[in-house]
């Protein structure tokens, strides 16, 4: 397929996205139907991205498209490579879903709000993720970057009546601002050695830069795209933002905005920078493993359903950086057949987590939406009213767990094998690094089934724990097709994986120039292998195949032995109580009460309980109960920093303090000392 | 003729305004003169980009594209002023904000209205006179007439506050003038010695450029410092900003707009000038290097204010102490990008600050405080144009991409790298990113947040319709400048570059 | 008569009056009237004028004679004048305790002048000068030192009349400044610095007189109620 | 495809047979050591017929995951015994998924019970959903640790290619690492099936019971599904230890005196592990829940040194 197709395509997915925003933000107000009109923009926009970027990557040679810019110094010249297409791709899915989604969930808001302003920013981000993806020159980037910040805030802040979203909106714009300013200082000094600001630029050069250039680049642009990917220590807005936000808006953001991160990442270190020094991919792994390990710890003991899910969206951030640590260091170690390995695991789960993140989001949302509050403790029995959403639930929690039959499972498996294929591969005392972080990555896959055990568990099954969740009411049909889709893609991606691993094959050939679908796909398409010779192979439909079928057993035996109509339901046992009331359910907080205490040494948790009585303490009239755990990082780095920050500041205010006189000195004093030394140098 | 013209009609209008007393007279010869000096400024960009500079009474007016560029910025913010100031003066006259014990109304306000109405025209001529004045010496008088007639102005509301700040604002301003005065003093002598010649032409700056490569070298190492120290008073380049947020916080918006975007521009058009006689005499590198000290030093000064500051209107103050703080580094980066890059962001901010002032201004009225303790948060919902206006200007002052301030502060950046300035230019983002962070908190906090029941605030057409057309110009701005306009400003650029 | 066109006795006269003009300075740092601070400064510009009429008599710049007439007539009468009148309309006499005690503040001037005479080193070229044109050299020291020890006095007093007189005598050092390097600026230059130094001392006056009104007191120090 | 579908009918039928079979020898057994006379060693079997014949009471707060639960139970437990070689080297469906797709088709297996336990509303479900996840989740790593280091020495993580390449290499299990190995993943095994020192599956008192709790509601057919599951997964566990680490017997082909040899000397293996499992139960008391993650961290380091030492020594 020659370019001008896929020009056409990937603009008027643009043009769409970008007519679907004015057309919201003019018309919004009246009529049911203009709500339909920019739906159906927004869909359309997705589609024809989606379309562009499957033909571009399939497309042998890569596209560039250039408009004319208005701005003399900016040209808007975007490259359709594998890569950036790859991420579009993602885009494209996610926003097609959530598009539908928006489609119910907008009627929910409440009629004071400006839906208007809404659809906009909703639009504009959507525009800006695509650019972002696409961009090929480093000034039109770095401006788009912020257009997405900008955008994504407002989306954030959006009910800012409440004080938690508008101070999540400000605490994501300044860090996301802090991070661009050392991406603005990369790319300019890259700018300045390649005297160009295209990527290609770049790309030739890559090859001069020295070890100790590399190396600082690559640590200015990993903490720049480290703070948008959610990296551990710079992860504090994602627990606060993502919750504040409408829910499909925290299902855009945790889906691709914490890809734009890894994609600049991924752009820097396979493809800017040459083949970077070996510490950069060990620091990228430890990095990995730490936000896998306590993005899970901290969702573990989220009561709150939302942030919950912001925390898992740290650790699977984690499980994709520690992926893309391993490439690094197979790459620096000179083994690219294995190196193509981790980078197809760390791929695949990016789109993997695109498909299911954005599906718990969504089904969250329509959660949060029926019941009124976020709080897990005041859900329980929603799997009746609500079946179908319960079960996209369901099967976005048993994807993320990384449970067989879906895609998640396909994925973390690719990542056993890289870092176990790891361990034989690196000569020196590196080799150890990759089993632990392979066991701690079971860790955390054991860990998130927990999580969502506890989460699918408390909010959906048993009986109702307040009265809003009793009185529920099953989603918009909107909202139930988008979350459909997804829950039916992961299915499909899981099952499918066989199929959907030659598509990276374009990708890894541009960064690593190896084709690695042809030994990690054996056995005519039905098994997954891990690349080397008789590694071990995984077969996801066929398993399934094989469950079906042994299900028969069990079912004859039912049949043969078991006489019809001997169902009867009854009263769950409630040891002599009279009847079982919700107060008796287990609740979030003790679910996880387990790890708390096993992990005492980071939670620091405290709890404290008065109960009042009358005649015994062993007779209490009313038990109050308070539990609570010390969010590490706010408490120790970031709170005493800004403090430090504020105190110093205030002490600077003296220099304007009003007395004429002193500021008549600073003056005088300048001018004498310019005058004695100035005129000397 | 056009450069006459230019000077008088605001040197006119400012008596005629005196002598009418009626508000409605005032405010439309007001407009009128600030409207056709607009075109006459755009007159002489066009013609300046067609035929070169143009001169008038044998050199004394003297305009290239530098100065038409100053004049076209000057004469835009007047426009703007001129307009918002209708809105600004009926909402002030209407709530009786002039002074508490007046008890006669109606008169006493006609009396500080025909102050404004005739001091605002002076004002502008004196920076237009700054701007076109060839000779050294007239742009040294020009300067410190724009001091004179805006001392008057600050002092406009009368109250005791506003009396410190002009007297603050006079003395610092009379003794960096002072400075400035022995700088040209300096200069002139420095030429003298080779020109010899005893006419006022010595002292143009058409002629000191040809044979400044001539001049005697400590005399202009110590005429710079002076100038530079001088000059950068008027322009509150930190140690000398002191009487900035003073005198911006109380004088009327219209003034302090015009302050912020008229007065930063000429008193930096004149550090220009003499950074290109002593460029050429002593070689780029001892300009440079006190220039970006003290831009670095005036931004980092802006910092700590910005993050603990109690009340936006000196919040804005210091934004702009940060915006000149900026040039001039912009201008010890030098080198070709260095100053295209200063000229982008004078016209960039030149065009964005009016719109943070005025919304600043409207939220002021309708609070009747500037004290972020006082405002309760939640302006969005009582009025929504200004609340609006006001955190987009935030986003643009401060910086962030979609708007044009970004790309020339880009430019900047990208000057300073190619000249090695790695240091400078990583403090450079990092206060950048500092003053965005301080700016956020404070304006998103004020604007957003929930809905303290305040009555809605009705702006009026005037005060609505310069809002809506700044803004819609800042929007368009980030994606396409008029080529004209930036052939204006890439002319000026190798004016500056070439004549080194 | 014939020693009165005779170059060696101008310089010499030149000197001394650049010499009574600092002395005046120093005393006006010394002493706390208002009154006599406004005399002393009729006085300096007086000798002024007289230094530029002795320059301009010597180098037959007739331009210079016209800006010796103005300071004369201005800076001598006029301003001295308006300052008086401003104060007894206020009517405060004394100036209370300057903000550095008086001894150290005449060894701050001293100091001040004697970074004069090291700035002015750097332009005295003794060897490309003719003998007639090095005639107000030593003057330019002078004039530096006057410029400093106006900005110092500024800054030392409290009183808004005293700092206005500061701003004055810096202005004074300038003009001295001009007419020993360059024998004056282009007349039109003189004539508006002139114009502007009249509109600036009037300016200050009304404030001076406003301030006097609202704050019952010239003290400039009173002025601290803008921070942060 | 008709011979795998055969070979896997025969490892089906024997997995079924024998697992009751195991969990009964070890009842009675231990009985035996206590000197208590004990069950019957068919008792097992006649539990579950029992079971499938009687009645089915359902909790009405339960949805659909409880009645699907046990069917998922007990199927994702036989399939991963078809996928362990228990007589031969190349188990039936060696090729659907490794050692990794077992410990996953468990965590399965587990994920839907915890949810059932869940979904009865009463707190002993909440109860031993909770503490069942939580201390699969802390034996993970040193089961995967375990697993690297034999995976690693047969570089690959097929179970046949690992039982394949420990026939190969004579006397591999006296090698330090794999001694270690076996130590990390007995004491996860004791952990994941229950047994006593980490969950006693004979009690119903709360405090105690961990996998019973979760299984409080279920009766009739389901019940006998999930205790057979239990068994089944307790069986394959068992397998997984005694093929990787003591491969005498297993026969290299499917003929029939292979199998025969193959079986005898399987069941013979069996046996002496659940000796060790009944000597470890008789001589241990349950330790309370909060001690289990200090010998799950036992397991943990013996695992981390077992895969040290594949490169030390």
């Amino acid at each position: 397929m020659n370019q001008t197709p896929i020009n056409g395509l990937f603009l008027g997915g643009l043009i769409s996205y970008a007519a679907a925003g004015l057309f919201g933000l003019a018309a919004y107000q009246r009529r049911r139907a203009t709500r339909i009109v920019f739906c159906l923009f927004a869909c359309l926009g997705a589609l024809l991205e989606g379309i562009a970027s499957v033909a571009a990557i399939l497309d042998a040679n890569e596209t560039l498209i250039s408009i004319p810019s208005g701005v003399p110094l900016l040209q808007y010249t975007f490259r359709l490579d594998p890569v950036s297409c790859y991420f579009n791709l993602a885009l494209a899915v996610v926003s097609l879903a959530v598009s539908v989604y928006s489609l119910g969930y907008l009627d929910g808001f409440d009629v004071r709000k400006p839906r208007g302003i809404f659809c906009f920013f909703y639009s504009l981000l959507l525009v800006s993720l695509t650019v972002v993806f696409t961009a090929n020159n480093a000034f039109l980037f770095l401006i788009v970057w912020e257009v997405m910040a900008l955008s994504a805030y407002f989306l954030v802040s959006f009910d800012h009546e409440r004080d938690e979203s508008r101070k999540a909106g400000i605490l994501f714009f300044v860090m996301s601002h802090v991070g661009t300013g050392a991406l603005i200082v990369g790319f300019l000094l890259l700018g300045t050695w390649a005297r160009s600001f295209d990527f290609s630029a770049f790309h030739l050069i890559a090859a001069t830069l020295t070890p100790i250039q590399q190396g600082s680049l690559f640590l200015l642009f990993f903490f720049g795209f480290g703070v948008k990917a959610g990296m551990i220590p710079v992860h504090i807005w994602l627990p606060a933002a993502h919750p504040a936000a409408p829910s499909n808006v925290s299902a855009l953001m945790s889906a691709i905005l914490i890809k734009t991160g890894i994609y600049g990442i991924i752009r820097i270190a396979f493809d800017l920078l040459g083949i970077p020094p070996l510490w950069c991919g060990l620091l990228v792994l430890t990095a990995g493993t730490a936000s896998a390990i306590l993005g899970v710890l901290y969702a573990l003991i989220e009561p709150d359903l939302k942030r919950m899910l912001a925390y898992s969206t740290i650790e699977n951030a984690g499980i994709i950086l520690m992926a893309l640590g391993g490439a690094m260091v197979f790459r620096s170690y000179g083994r690219p057949t294995l190196a193509a390995v981790a980078l197809v695991a760390c791929l695949f789960h990016i789109f993997n987590h695109a498909i299911f993140k954005s599906l718990l989001f969504l089904s969250a949302g329509a959660v949060v939406h029926a019941t009124g509050s976020r709080n897990l403790e005041r859900m329980g029995g929603l799997i009746r009213p609500m079946p179908l959403t319960a079960l996209c639930f369901l099967v976005g929690a048993i994807a993320i767990s990384g449970l067989p039959p879906l895609n998640g499972f396909v994925s973390e498996w690719l990542t056993y094998q890289a870092l176990l294929g790891g361990f034989g591969s690196t000569p020196s005392l590196t080799r150890i690094v990759f089993p632990v972080a392979g066991s701690l990555l079971a860790l955390t896959g054991a860990l998130a089934a927990t999580c969502f055990v506890r989460a699918f568990g408390i909010g959906f099954l048993a009986l109702p724990r307040s009265s809003q969740a009793a009185h529920v009411h099953e989603a918009h049909p909107a909202m139930l097709a988008g979350m459909g889709t997804l829950a039916l893609l992961c299915i499909g991606l899981g099952l499918g994986a066989t199929l959907w691993l030659p598509i990276l094959d374009p990708l890894t050939n541009q960064l690593l120039g190896v084709r690695m679908s042809s030994n990690l796909v054996v056995s005519g398409g039905l098994a997954l292998s891990s690349g080397s010779a008789a590694g071990g192979t995984v077969a996801p439909a066929a398993l399934v195949g094989a469950l079906v079928l042994l299900a028969l057993l069990p079912g004859v035996l039912c049949a043969i032995w078991w006489r019809r109509g001997r169902k009867i339901p009854g009263p769950t046992w409630d040891c002599g109580l009279p009847g079982l009331t919700e107060y008796n359910e287990y609740t979030a907080t003790a679910f996880s009460k387990p790890l708390r205490m096993i992990f005492a040494a980071l939670f620091q948790p405290r709890r404290e309980i008065q109960t009042e009585f009358e005649v015994s303490a062993y007779y209490p009239i009313s038990v109050r109960f308070e539990s609570e755990v010390e969010p590490a990082f706010e408490t120790h780095l970031y709170s005493p920093l800004k403090d430090r920050i504020m105190a110093r500041a205030s002490r600077f205010r003296t220099i304007q303090a009003g007395s004429i006189h002193a500021y008549l000195a600073y003056i005088f004093i300048t001018l004498v000392v310019l005058l004695l030394f100035g005129v000397r140098s | 003729m056009i450069l006459l013209w230019l000077l008088l009609i605001p040197f006119v209008a400012g008596p005629l305004a005196f002598v009418l007393r009626r508000r409605p007279f005032m405010e439309a010869v007001n407009l009128a003169t600030f409207a056709l000096v607009a075109c006459l400024a755009a007159a002489l960009s066009a013609q300046v980009l067609q035929r070169g500079p143009v001169s008038f009474w044998d050199g004394f007016l003297y305009a290239d594209a530098l100065s038409a560029l100053i004049v076209l910025l000057t004469a835009f913010v007047a426009l703007v002023c001129s307009i918002y100031a209708v809105g600004y003066f009926r909402h002030d006259e209407k709530y009786t904000f002039f002074d508490e014990n007046e008890e006669v109304l109606g008169e006493l306000a006609v009396y500080k209205l025909r102050k404004y109405y005739s001091l605002m025209p002076l004002f502008v001529f004196s920076m237009l006179l700054v701007a076109l004045a060839n000779n050294l010496g007239i742009l040294w008088v020009a300067i410190e007439l724009t001091t004179l007639a805006s001392v008057f102005l600050v002092t406009f509301y009368g109250r005791k506050t506003s009396l410190e700040a002009a007297w603050k604002y006079a003395i610092i301003g009379g003794v960096g003038l002072s400075m400035a005065l022995f700088g040209t003093i300096l200069t002139y002598y420095s030429a003298h010695r080779i020109q010899g010649t005893e006419t006022l032409a010595g002292l143009n700056w058409s002629v000191l450029v040809q044979n400044a490569a001539r001049f005697d070298k400590t005399t202009m190492r110590l005429a710079f410092i002076l100038i530079l120290l001088g000059y950068g008073t008027k322009a509150g380049i930190a140690p000398m900003h002191t009487w900035k947020p003073d005198a911006y916080s109380e004088a009327p918006v219209p003034v302090a707009a015009m302050l912020a975007a008229g007065v930063l521009n000429c008193a930096l058009y004149g550090l220009v000038r003499f950074y290109v006689l002593t460029s050429k005499c002593l070689g780029p590198q001892f300009g440079s290097q006190i220039l970006i000290v003290f831009g670095l030093l005036s931004m980092g000064v802006a910092v700590p204010f910005v993050l603990v500051q109690r009340s936006f209107r000196r919040l804005l103050a210091y934004s702009s102490i940060d915006h000149g703080g900026i040039m001039v580094l912009a201008l010890g980066f030098g080198g070709p990008l260095g100053i295209l890059g200063m000229l982008l962001h004078m016209t960039f901010h030149s065009i964005t600050k009016p719109l943070l002032f005025f919304s600043a201004g409207n939220i002021q009225q309708h609070l009747k405080t500037d004290l972020f303790r006082k405002a309760k948060g939640g302006l969005i919902h009582s009025m929504p144009w200004s609340g609006a206006g006001f955190l987009m200007a935030t986003l643009a002052v401060t910086g962030s991409p979609p708007f044009s301030l970004f790309q020339s502060e880009f430019t900047i950046l990208r000057a300073a790298f190619g000249g090695g300035y790695l240091l400078p230019a990583i403090l450079f983002v990092s206060f950048l990113v500092a003053i965005f962070s301080g700016f956020l908190v404070h304006i998103a906090n004020l604007v957003l947040g929930p809905d303290p029941g305040l009555p809605p605030a009705e702006t009026c057409r005037w005060k609505k319709s310069s809002l809506l057309g700044l803004a819609t110009v800042i929007i368009v701005l980030g994606f396409w400048i008029p080529a004209p306009l930036f052939s204006l400003i890439q002319s000026a650029a190798d004016l500056v570059v070439s004549a080194r | 008569m014939s020693f009165i066109d005779d170059p060696q006795f101008g310089n010499t006269m030149i000197t001394l009056m650049a010499a009574l003009v600092l002395v005046l300075q120093i005393a006006t740092v010394g002493q706390r009237w208002l009154i006599t601070t406004i005399r002393i400064f009729a006085v300096q510009s007086f000798f002024l004028a007289a230094i530029a009429g002795t320059i301009a008599f010597f180098n037959q710049a007739n331009h210079l004679y016209i800006a010796a007439l103005l300071t004369l007539v201005l800076k001598a009468i006029l301003l001295p004048f308006l300052l008086e009148r401003t104060v007894e309309r206020v009517g405060i006499r004394k100036e209370i305790e300057p903000l550095i005690n008086v001894p150290l503040s005449l060894l701050i001037s001293g100091c001040l002048t004697l970074v004069g005479y090291v700035v002015a080193e750097s332009f005295y070229h003794p060897e490309e000068t003719s003998a007639q044109s090095a005639l107000g050299h030593n003057t330019l020291a002078v004039a530096i030192a006057l410029f400093l020890i106006g900005f110092f006095m500024m800054l030392n007093r409290r009183k808004a009349l005293t700092q206005v007189l500061g701003l004055l005598s810096m202005e004074n050092g300038l003009f001295l400044a001009a007419i020993s390097l360059t024998y004056g600026m282009p007349l039109v230059v003189e004539l508006g610095i002139f114009f502007d130094v009249l509109v600036a001392v009037m300016v200050f006056g009304i404030l001076a007189y406003r301030i006097g009104e609202s704050f019952d007191s010239m003290d400039v120090s009173k002025l601290r109620s803008l921070r942060g | 495809m008709i011979e795998m579908l055969a070979k896997s009918g025969f490892q089906l039928l024997l997995l079924l047979l024998v697992a009751p079979l195991i969990s009964g020898i070890i009842k009675t057994m231990k009985a035996r050591l206590q000197t208590r006379c004990g069950p019957n060693v068919l008792q097992p079997y006649r539990d579950l017929f029992k079971l499938l014949r009687k009645g089915m009471v359902i909790p009405d707060t339960a949805s659909w995951i409880f009645s699907a639960a046990p069917y998922i139970v007990f199927v994702t437990a036989a399939l991963v015994g078809l996928m362990t070689p228990m007589t031969a080297t190349d188990a039936p469906l060696s090729l659907f998924g490794g050692v990794l797709a077992v410990v996953y088709l468990l965590a399965l297996g587990r994920f839907f019970l915890a949810l059932s336990g869940l979904d009865t509303g009463s707190s002993f479900g909440g109860l031993g959903s909770s503490r069942e996840m939580t201390i699969s989740a802390i034996a993970e790593p040193a089961m995967m640790l375990a697993i690297f280091t034999v995976a690693l020495g047969a570089n690959s993580t097929n179970l046949s290619e690992m039982a394949r390449s420990a026939v190969s290499q004579s006397w591999r299990f006296l090698a330090p690492s794999q001694m270690l190995a076996f130590a990390a993943l007995f004491i996860v095994i004791i952990a994941e099936t229950g047994r006593i020192p980490v969950d006693n599956p004979a009690t119903h008192l709360e405090l105690t019971m961990i996998h019973e709790a979760m299984i409080l509601e279920y009766s009739g057919p389901y019940l006998a599904l999930i205790e057979w599951g239990a068994s089944i997964k307790q069986l394959v566990l068992m397998t997984l230890l005694v093929n990787t680490f003591f491969p005498f017997g297993l026969s290299s082909d499917w003929s029939v005196s292979g199998l025969g040899l193959g079986l005898s000397f399987y069941l013979l293996k069996l046996l002496l592990l659940a000796c060790c499992i009944v000597l470890v139960e008789t001589t241990n008391a349950k330790m309370r829940l909060f001690r289990v993650p200090e010998l799950l961290a036992v397991a943990f380091i013996l695992g981390a040194l077992a895969l040290i030492s594949t490169f030390l020594f």
